[in-house]
């Protein structure tokens, strides 16, 4: 055997047998795994000791664990971000839960000034392999402080990884990666997606994972790369840049307006897979950019300006952006709000007619 | 003592090793809470110093308790405010018109008819007998748990449903969370979905009106899990140093979600006591004994009004309920926990204080239930019949795009043209 | 005399004697003309009383009008900002210093969460007419945590209107316009520019505004809108999207290299003045868009996306962005961080090639 | 007593005016400074608890004043750490040493050396004595006037100017403020510019080490004016409920740039009384006296590594010169506040103290002094020659792109191309 197929073949044994979970459980099983393994991780955040977290995805893990590997902390995102920068100088790997995007603001100062430039500033004499796990984004009538999906806030801070998963594979294969990372990561969990995916039909009952056809995740470990895109969907008229709950979306809409759409599921925003964006622009000379996010510099500004400047003697049409507007989420017009198959799919047929 | 040393690494360094203390409550489910050994004084125990003491001679106010009520249900004590049978009938009525109010609108959402709803179970006085001292051109800064204040004030049931249910009728328009009213005419300040927030803000109001020379007071709430945020830490900061005309209320009510209170820190002090450190006064009052909060709120008002600065004022009490409809406390503290909390009930003991006062009855209870009961029922039809979250009526969605500036940018403009509408 | 003519003429009146005078002073000055003409202004921030602000732009301010006109605070940006919301949300129109942009972060989340958010939220019922003013911006040395602009960080907010005036008349003018706004504004000011226009050579005297020609401004009372750029150079060849110091910049670059760029001084990039941005590269069909702060979801990101979206058929190359870089500022490489006449100089020589 | 009332809207409203109270120092310039008022417990007279007593049955010492050297140079009282004289002689070196690299560093500024210096003259022994009780593996989280921890622990001068020169061999490859140093190998956390974020990070430091059951522990300072922050809100959260292993230390040397210690709400309540309403121990000391300062960390570092916690520590100091070379003191002070102020000064206060034992002399002081200086500037020389801010070698620029993350991604390498290296 060469070194080669000893290391899948070892990777495999890690891996382990691969069952339908869904996206609670598969990031619940890459908490647990990495609890496991490595005696310097250790979760803590709002809710998430004993109860498990407003979302459950540390269920049992302090039960299983130890009262001190996963624990509640005070309400204090500053100290919940702060504490464990402290944690990683000291050479932990704290795994923190934000209890919802809306709520990292307070803890913000420490993402920005702290964490993402501690390695810089101290020339790597500390450095905070620190992840953060928030849930974002809307459709579960959260209304304005339970719907937000402020990841131009953090791909904007050098320093920062920004990592956002569509699925519950990538989720867990991500968050271990983000988690083995020596630098901080904020993985924004799409909450809509946890129960399974969501195609922006709201009146559809939405399938639960453990029901989707391929949806299999190991219960071991394995990792998913930061920084690396997944062609969702391969299709040659036009590329759709996507994450999160609007890889779904995207290919919803794009079968349902009968345009054979590439969706790319960026997963990292930071770091970006600009190869695999290129490639696939240059390859259909078309894009639309897909994010629930407000319009304004969200990070669908950074793609178009990317693409444009990647790709400017590609394109046969402009750059569609469909987001969320430049309003905060409304509670009852969520669906008003939420850029769904109806607007993906008119900004691809727009791009289509030039 | 510490005997002579040279090298300076050499130094009480030991091999002692340290461990991680993760604070827990005392009872988990499957457990009986037993508050035997909780430290209780008796009602009219607790000084009532004048209301231009200077706050460093009043510290031990902040570990003790002020209790009006006693056991037998009469009125004890310097702080008891003696109020008259109409106030304190009213005091009542608010009292149960919130908890009636609560009761319907946690079952409209389990029918949905809403997405979200919080109550303010077992905590109802903390509101009403604050809405009752403090007048409408006061401004409250409250919590999702303050429903109380709008209700004592008279604030239309319907207006406050149409709202829990996005409808047609929303004063809101459909763009708030259920619980998160907003009444500039009843001093009652827009609710935010951003815990703490709300403190910083109430010491700026009141600020305004001291930098006006006006004579309005501000009043803020914010849970005991709360307090762990930094905004309340601004909010100390600020009415300590500019001496801002400001209650800061701090709802005890042992809870923050699956949290409890140990975890912002109220295992070793209480959280009146963080008011000694800014050289505030600061009251700790039973939260279930309207009759004390009546009086600990009037004393901080009056404090307030003569230009003495802020009061913090923790109340102690317990939410007899789920944290909001999504939560299930079952999972985290014994189901008896509530029922066996020694402060009992806010409405049973002012009950029981008018009965003792030969001024009510069991029946007049009953009835006056069964009056605001059917007084809700009335008004949930009547709002009902303007839509529900998910039928009827609903707010223009054009409206979606105003409000976000005090006239739409082109932006604006030209997304909601790309909405269609 | 008609009314239009009036109007005019007591404007006139108003704004009285222009002068010379350098940023510090314009601002000085609009501070103390908003004081005197309006009883609901105050002024707070850490070292802004009887010192008068780091920077000096409130000196005299607290003798002139009151020791409750003008005054410190606790060093709490959280408090800062909190408070003033609740004062404007009283009434009143608080003006508020944050001593350098780097530091706003802890006050982030009363702007994202609050301030921004009041009026949308209560229906109109509460507004937050606050003003928000803070140096922003590189080029004195001041090393990660004295040079920052986070701009993007606030065009990303629905609800906050984010302004940068690049010379002395537009700071009075946007600044009074700012106080008089009924919702909040953050107005960054680049500290580079207080004492006089730097074009980006760091070794070139900077000539004091005093003495640089057409400097006037009015000692009293006018306003310069919000949402509308300025034309700072006419040109033919290439439209330059700047703001702040980089306009200063921008004009000397083209001269450098011989481009007749227009460079449009956008002066609020919330609200944006599409129509002067559409005109410009509609007119050119070329577009550099220069910033000094990091490149990724930078505001160039935002202006680069909208300038396809709306000239895509005019462009003739692709749009440029010459910005900081995705480091943090370091101290001793301010000028190779600094996005100076060289770089922008080069991309305007790529963007004529094309 | 109040009297009984009926209508809800009608209590205590009263036409008094509010006004806005903003705190002012006392003498501003033009005034002399006169703190014949100030209270200051003789030196002895406040008790030392057992490192184990409960921090409720110690709040009195938040609102006393550790020292131990009396006006007459003596060691006296509980708190007398009883050092020997060579650890003494120590530390006069330590904090003398750290004012003659203070004074060059500065004038290196004022020379076109360095874009920024700021010294820590006067609050010297706040530093120095402190890294002599704490060990190496312990972690420090200080703030920029902190340099003499580096200096206690023979950190090489030439290293430190090579960072303050931001020349070819600046440890922190010249991206960092002048006095921002970084060194974990000293236990020395990299030193942020944004004030008080260290606060939270260095609890964490100490969970961690609590978690791992290791024997080290952290220690933190914060400025009277950065106390201010919700950072330190945060830290005194999860120290208190975490029972974090750390000492936090605030030092109110009077001064946060212009504002006085009233604005961060130093006036009526102390800052270490900001640890009683947590249940942290909390104790003032002299800042000026070494021995006090040696002690009081001492004693805290002793309850933290027994597992006990955490401890507040303010350090009563004086900031006797400007903020930093941007600044200049006499715009808002009087100039001889400094000199007036009643604590004196910690170097002469040691070295009185060494006379007294008999164990020195003004000659002995004078020659070290003249040793240090002479020390500073050959070690200023070899700096130089490795360049200053404007002029000699640099770091290589490359290296502007490293370390943003561990590995550079794609942005940063063609960024790194763009600038043409
Ligand atoms: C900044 C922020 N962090 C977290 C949350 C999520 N959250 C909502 S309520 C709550 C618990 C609050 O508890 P407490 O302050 O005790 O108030 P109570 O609900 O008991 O009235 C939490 C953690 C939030 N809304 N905002
Ligand atoms: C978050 C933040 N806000 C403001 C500043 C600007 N600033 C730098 S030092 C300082 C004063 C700090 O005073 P204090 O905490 O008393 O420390 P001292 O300088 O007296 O040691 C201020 C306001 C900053 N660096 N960070
Ligand atoms: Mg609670
Ligand atoms: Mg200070």
């Amino acid at each position: 055997m060469n070194a080669q197929i000893e290391k899948t073949a070892a990777a495999a044994d890690e891996a382990g047998k691969s069952i339908p979970m869904n996206m609670i459980q598969s990031i619940n099983s890459g908490l647990d795994v990495m609890l496991g393994r490595d005696p310097n991780c250790l979760i803590f955040g709002e809710d998430v000791g004993y109860f498990g977290g407003v979302f459950r995805a540390t269920e049992g893990l302090q039960k299983k664990h130890g009262l001190n590997r996963c624990f509640d902390a005070p309400i204090n995102e500053c100290g919940i971000i702060g504490s464990a920068i402290g944690m990683a100088a000291y050479g932990l790997r704290p795994i923190v839960e934000i209890q919802f995007a809306d709520y990292i603001y307070p803890g913000y100062d420490q993402i920005v000034s702290e964490a993402a430039r501690i390695r810089y500033r101290s020339a790597g004499d500390f450095t905070v392999p620190m992840t953060i796990r928030t849930p974002y984004g809307g459709g579960i009538f959260g209304g304005q402080t339970h719907s937000q999906s402020p990841e131009a806030l953090f791909t904007h801070i050098a320093g920062m990884k920004t990592v956002i998963p569509s699925n519950p594979y990538d989720a867990k294969g991500l968050l271990i990666a983000a988690i083995e990372s020596d630098d901080p990561v904020v993985i924004f969990e799409p909450k809509r997606l946890y129960n399974g995916p969501f195609d922006g039909y709201p009146d559809k009952p939405v399938t639960p994972w453990q029901k989707v056809e391929g949806n299999l995740v190991p219960e071991g470990y394995y990792t998913v790369p930061l920084g690396k895109a997944r062609i969702a969907r391969e299709g040659a008229d036009c590329t759709i840049l996507a994450y999160g709950t609007m890889v779904h979306v995207a290919i919803a809409s794009a079968e349902a307006v009968g345009v054979d759409a590439e969706v790319v599921d960026l997963r990292s925003l930071a770091p970006l897979d600009i190869e695999t964006i290129e490639a696939s622009v240059k390859k259909t000379g078309r894009c639309v950019i897909v994010h629930e996010a407000t319009r304004t510099s969200g990070f669908g500004a950074e793609l178009s300006a990317l693409v444009q400047e990647h790709c400017f003697y590609h394109l046969e049409a402009p750059i569609e952006r469909v987001t969320g507007w430049d309003t905060p989420y409304p509670h009852a017009f969520e669906w008003e709000y939420f850029p769904g198959p109806k607007r993906v799919g008119a900004a691809l047929k727009r791009v289509m007619e030039d | 003592m510490a005997s002579p040393r040279t090298a300076p690494d050499a130094t009480l360094k030991n091999s002692r090793s340290l461990s991680l203390r993760i604070p827990e409550p005392r009872f988990r489910p499957g457990e009986t809470a037993d508050f035997s050994s909780m430290e209780i004084p008796e009602a009219g125990e607790t000084p009532r110093p004048a209301v231009d003491t200077a706050a460093k001679d009043m510290r031990e106010l902040a570990y003790g308790l002020i209790r009006v009520l006693g056991k037998d249900g009469r009125a004890v004590g310097p702080w008891d405010p003696k109020l008259d049978v109409t106030t304190l009938k009213r005091g009542l009525r608010n009292m149960m018109l919130t908890r009636a109010y609560d009761d319907r609108m946690y079952r409209a959402q389990r029918q949905g008819k809403t997405s979200f709803y919080m109550k303010s179970t077992g905590e109802e006085a903390v509101a009403a007998a604050a809405a009752m001292v403090l007048t409408r051109e006061d401004m409250c800064f409250p919590t999702y748990r303050q429903q109380g204040l709008l209700i004592a004030r008279d604030y239309p049931l319907v207006e406050m449903m149409n709202q829990v249910y996005s409808n047609g009728k929303d004063p809101m328009k459909g763009r708030q969370l259920p619980v998160m009213y907003s009444s500039k005419k009843d001093g009652f300040f827009t609710i935010s979905g951003n815990l703490g927030t709300q403190l910083p803000q109430a010491v700026g109001w009141a600020m305004a009106s001291a930098y006006k020379g006006d004579d309005k007071i501000a009043a803020a709430w914010i849970g005991d899990g709360s307090t762990a945020e930094g905004d309340f830490h601004a909010a100390m900061t600020f009415a300590s140093v500019y001496r801002a005309p400001v209650i800061i209320n701090i709802v005890n009510n042992q809870w923050a979600i699956s949290s409890f209170h140990g975890m912002a820190g109220g295992e070793g002090a209480t959280f009146a006591a963080r008011g000694v450190g800014f050289n505030l006064p600061a009251l700790r009052v039973d939260g279930n004994d309207f009759l004390a909060v009546h009086a600990a709120t009037e004393w901080a008002a009056e404090r307030a009004r003569s230009n003495l600065g802020a009061t913090v004022i923790e109340h102690y009490t317990y939410r007899a309920e789920g944290h909001s409809t999504s939560d299930d406390p079952s999972r985290y503290r014994p189901t008896d926990e509530g029922k066996l909390w020694p402060l009992g009930d806010p409405v049973e003991r002012l009950k029981q204080h008018l009965i003792q006062l030969g001024e009510w009855s069991e029946e007049q209870q009953q009835s006056l239930h069964a009056d605001l009961v059917e007084q809700v029922r009335a008004a949930g039809r009547e709002a009902e019949a303007n839509g529900t979250l998910h039928a009827g009526d609903r707010p223009s969605v054009k409206t979606m795009f105003e409000d976000v500036y005090e006239d739409m940018d082109w932006r604006l403009i030209k997304q909601r043209q790309e909405l269609g509408i």
